[in-house]
């Protein structure tokens, strides 16, 4: 049969952002493919060099909707290491409960998106139903259902009160047994597990090659967890489960994804119960003395990396972002090889592409 | 046995779901609720505010403008089609002369129609 | 003259079985929204789609063959039309010979092969991959589609719908003796109407829109008519051959167990589209022959010896 | 005369009821795409509504935007509008695609979906609610059945 590429993108339903593929094939047969980004390409790592620290927060919130607190997270935490302050333990708390939230929000969601590109819609409309209950529990204590505009530098926004821990707990509850149910799906409904089972398995070898981090890499062995291993705080006093699997196939990124969904949800109701008390902000200058620092961090799809200069003014001199998407693209062109034709929304479904983050 | 329960968690739950009533709120056709802490459309309070512009000076997305003639003389515009919705106005303001309603804000035809003046001191003098 | 005309627009012709088909296309997506804890679209969607596909623009590729790209979605439906006149609805069949099953059965591959042609000429490289993928998709299901509908063709010792379903009064429905043969007929079907599961050739994540991509306005249109009546027919046959006619002292009570025996089978194939997902061409294929048609011989082989 | 004007009425009232919405990233970050794609789940559950997402352009009637428009998918935008039959809207979603939002003058974004497309409705919020989009699927509703189009 002859070779014909299609082309994926930079609208296409698969994709929920713009991203062009060009896929060569041959009958139902995938031969290879190739990449173009930069669709999403917004400057922010310039523009961040033209704003105010204050001001950055909430342009770096919109690198991405999805894993939107991390984000700021992490990046607030650069600042307030560069400032040399230390915020107060419960804010810690209060940002890590958040983060956690939000990796529940994003793993549900994805689910959802695999499920819809294999057919099975009804999963799609049960889990994005229930990642509803996560994003009411976030719009509930920030005021944003996508971005929470939580983090402040020095420390949050908002507390959080007994009434709310409460409500918390109940919703995260009722979420714990959904969770159990699409545990059980994945595991045993057979449609799914044909569709999924070793599609695009990647060796150990690769993803170190590559630099892949976040699920992807624990789903093929390979035991990176930024909140074990880089300890930030809070996470240095938690205990951190690292879920792997060693298939590295579409069904074990399935199966890593929904276990750390329930290991956070454990670890937002250890956050809950052990929450110190106090102050959730410390004050902060505009200014930031000069200097540069590291801080890396894990966001539902894995190491979160910034860097950041400052030349002692109200602005930064230098952002850089390096989101874990970047990373997976670029183990796309390899995986989108000897595959069947219908296996490509899997594949593109199991990287959990996020190309806001990876062009900003 | 549970192996055989397991194999039928979809079909329990497509069933359950077909028992039960369905879900969605019924928002266009009765009234919306929105929590308390929503950030919505943004309301000002005119005799609370002193002119200092650090609203503006840190709003992200240049929605909220300044015209200034004079100390007592200004005028603050606000663009909600611009604005993140992010809260750092209110944030910043040091008199709680802005801050967010949980109102939502509506769609529109025309967003140049919208820039909302909030403040012109010298009309309130006079 | 004015009776065949009677027949042929208003019952059991044009107008029934629009309107029955636009109400399938409402039930199904009604019952699907409700599986998913949806409430679903108003009774009115499905014809308020339909009218606004005809005010829409029609768009068509510069080089695509406009007259057949015209022609097709006309062809096939006046092919499903014609193989709705034969099926007996409630019992009752105005044009029945001896061999309609036959007849109905090729009619309702027409709108396959259309298919696979609107997505050849239409030069959008997912029609294209749309339409291969239907024609794959037609050899792996009409194969155990056709053992198992002939199934009752056998039983009743005829090729006539409404001979079978006197057969069926005779003897009680069919489905008592083949259960296995409703199924296949069932998944068949499922295949034919290029429903989820085996929604292959218009799969959205991989094709778009499948062979109808670019397909716009009052084409489409009458594609999805098509889709919607071809439906019909093929739940109505079902009944036909496996639920048979139950003799009642009132008509009316006959014609309500009819409706819910629709009814029933259309919550069976929304059921099925929800709680599956789709399958890849080779799964399908595999299912088809390995075992869809081993499973459907035996059936046929159950029925000749009940049968001797 | 008539005839004509029962037609015509019989068409709005379908367009109105019938809207068949394509959805297009021209770079946003996601969170009014997700948002979007809410309105398709058991919650917000548009379909009530008549309006479903399709994937091919020419089955589209409204183009709903979201994010602001890069240099990169300006083309692309352009195209896929060219690509939808008439009568067809534009829907920018997020205080992105109305203006730039946060990303007002960035070097590669050109701004909102205006500099590119007719818009018909402008839904602010960053992301837009659900039930804001929704509320702006309405307003053009009424636009569609006072036969305003651009």
């Amino acid at each position: 049969m002859d070779k014909i590429s299609i082309p994926i993108g930079p609208q296409h339903p698969l994709l929920k952002e713009p991203l062009s593929m060009m896929v060569d094939i041959s009958g139902e047969k995938v031969l290879g493919g190739s990449l173009r980004l930069g669709y999403v390409h917004r400057g922010i790592e310039r523009l961040a060099q033209q704003r105010t620290y204050v001001q950055n927060i909430h342009l770096i919130e919109r690198i991405c909707g999805i894993c939107s607190h991390v984000h700021t997270t992490t990046y607030c935490y650069a600042v307030e290491a560069l400032l040399g302050i230390e915020i107060p333990p419960r804010a810690q708390y209060i940002r890590a409960l958040m983060c956690e939230l939000e990796r529940i929000h994003s793993h549900l969601l994805w689910l959802g998106i695999l499920a819809k590109h294999i057919g099975l819609d009804t999963i799609f409309m049960h889990t994005w139903h229930d990642r509803e209950m996560v994003l009411d529990i976030m719009e509930e204590v920030s005021g944003g259902r996508i971005s929470h505009a939580a983090n402040q530098i020095g420390g949050v926004r908002f507390d959080l009160d007994e009434e709310k821990g409460e409500m918390i707990r109940k919703i995260l509850i009722k979420l714990h047994s959904q969770v159990e149910g699409l545990l059980d799906v994945i595991e045993s409904e057979p449609a799914a597990i044909a569709r999924t089972k070793g599609v695009a398995p990647i060796s150990p070898d690769l993803i170190k090659a590559y630099g892949v981090v976040g699920p992807i890499a624990r789903a093929s062995g390979v035991d990176v967890d930024m909140r074990r291993d880089a300890s930030l705080p809070p996470y240095d006093q938690l205990e951190v489960k690292v879920i792997t699997h060693s298939d590295g196939d579409a069904w074990a990124r399935t199966f890593v994804r929904v276990e750390e969904t329930r290991v956070s949800l454990n670890l937002c109701e250890t956050i809950i119960r052990e929450m110190p008390r106090g102050d959730v902000v410390v004050h902060a200058p505009r200014r930031v003395p000069e200097g540069e620092v590291i801080i890396r961090s894990e966001a539902p799809r894995g190491e979160l990396f910034y860097y950041l200069r400052s030349d002692g003014s109200d602005k930064p001199a230098r952002l850089k972002v390096r989101t874990p998407t970047l990373a997976a693209l670029s183990l796309l062109p390899v995986q989108l090889s000897e595959i069947n034709v219908a296996d490509i929304p899997v594949v593109l479904a199991g990287v959990d592409l996020c190309i806001a983050c990876a062009d900003r | 046995m549970d192996k055989i329960k397991k194999r039928f968690t979809l079909l329990n739950a497509v069933v359950e779901a077909m028992i039960k009533q369905p879900e969605t709120i019924k928002y266009p056709f009765a009234a919306m609720e929105l929590p308390e802490g929503f950030r919505g459309a943004i309301v000002f309070d005119p005799d609370k505010c002193s002119g200092c512009g650090l609203c503006v000076r840190d709003c992200p997305a240049e929605a909220l403008h300044i015209n200034k003639k004079s100390r007592e003389e200004y005028t603050l515009l606000h663009y909600p089609a611009r604005c993140a919705y992010c809260g750092q106005c209110e944030d910043s303001c040091r008199h709680g002369a802005i801050s967010h309603s949980n109102k939502l804000v509506g769609a529109t035809t025309h967003k140049d129609d919208w820039v909302l003046v909030f403040k012109d001191s010298k009309a309130s003098q006079e | 003259m004015f009776r065949s005309l009677f027949h042929l627009l208003v019952f059991p012709g044009f107008l029934f079985l629009v309107i029955s088909g636009l109400t399938f296309e409402w039930l199904d997506r009604k019952f699907l929204a409700r599986f998913q804890r949806r409430v679903g679209p108003p009774w009115y969607q499905p014809l308020a789609d339909l009218i606004k596909l005809f005010s829409k623009e029609d768009l068509l590729p510069k080089n695509a063959n406009d007259f057949l790209a015209t022609l097709l979605p006309l062809i096939s439906l006046s092919s499903v039309l014609t193989a709705g006149l034969y099926v007996p609805i409630a019992g009752y069949t105005p044009f029945s010979f001896e061999g309609d099953l036959i007849v109905i059965i090729f009619l309702m591959s027409v709108p396959t092969l259309a298919y696979y042609l609107a997505g050849i000429i239409s030069l959008g490289i997912y029609s294209v991959l749309g339409g291969g993928r239907s024609l794959l998709q037609f050899f792996s299901y009409e194969v155990p589609l056709l053992i198992a509908l002939s199934g009752p063709a056998i039983l009743g010792r005829s090729w006539s719908v409404s001979t079978i379903m006197e057969t069926q009064g005779r003897l009680g429905p069919f489905i008592i003796f083949q259960p296995l043969g409703f199924v296949l007929a069932v998944v068949g079907l499922i295949g034919k109407l290029k429903r989820d599961p085996f929604d292959i050739p218009k799969a959205t994540s991989e094709v778009v829109g499948g062979s109808l991509t670019e397909f716009s306005g009052a084409k489409l249109g009458f594609w999805n008519l098509v889709m919607d009546i071809q439906a019909v027919v093929g739940i109505f046959l079902l009944i036909d051959l496996y639920f048979g006619w139950i003799k009642m002292s009132h008509p009316i009570l006959a014609i309500a167990i009819f409706v819910i025996e629709c009814l029933i089978l259309i919550l069976v194939l929304s059921g099925t589209s929800a709680i599956f997902a789709r399958l890849r061409i080779d799964q399908l294929a595999g299912l088809g022959w390995r075992i869809l048609v081993p499973l459907a011989l035996l059936q046929i082989g159950f029925v000749i010896l009940m049968g001797v | 005369m008539i005839l004509t004007n029962i037609i015509q009425r019989t068409y709005r009232w379908a367009q109105k009821n019938s809207i068949w919405v394509i959805h297009f990233n021209t770079g946003g970050c996601n969170g009014c795409d997700i948002e979007i794609l809410d309105l398709l789940t058991p919650r917000y559950d548009i379909e009530r509504l008549g309006i479903i997402t399709q994937a091919s352009p020419r089955h589209a009637d409204v183009l709903l935007c979201t994010g602001p428009v890069t240099q990169q998918t300006r083309d692309g935008l352009v195209q896929i509008y060219s690509q939808m039959p008439s009568p067809k809207y534009v829907v920018a979603v997020g205080s992105c695609s109305n203006t730039g939002g946060v990303f007002v003058n960035s070097d590669t974004v050109l701004g909102g979906v205006d500099k590119a497309l007719p818009v018909d409705i402008y839904i602010p919020g960053c992301p837009a609610r659900p039930e804001a989009i929704i509320e702006g699927l309405l307003k053009l509703r009424e636009r569609i059945s006072n036969g305003d189009a651009n």
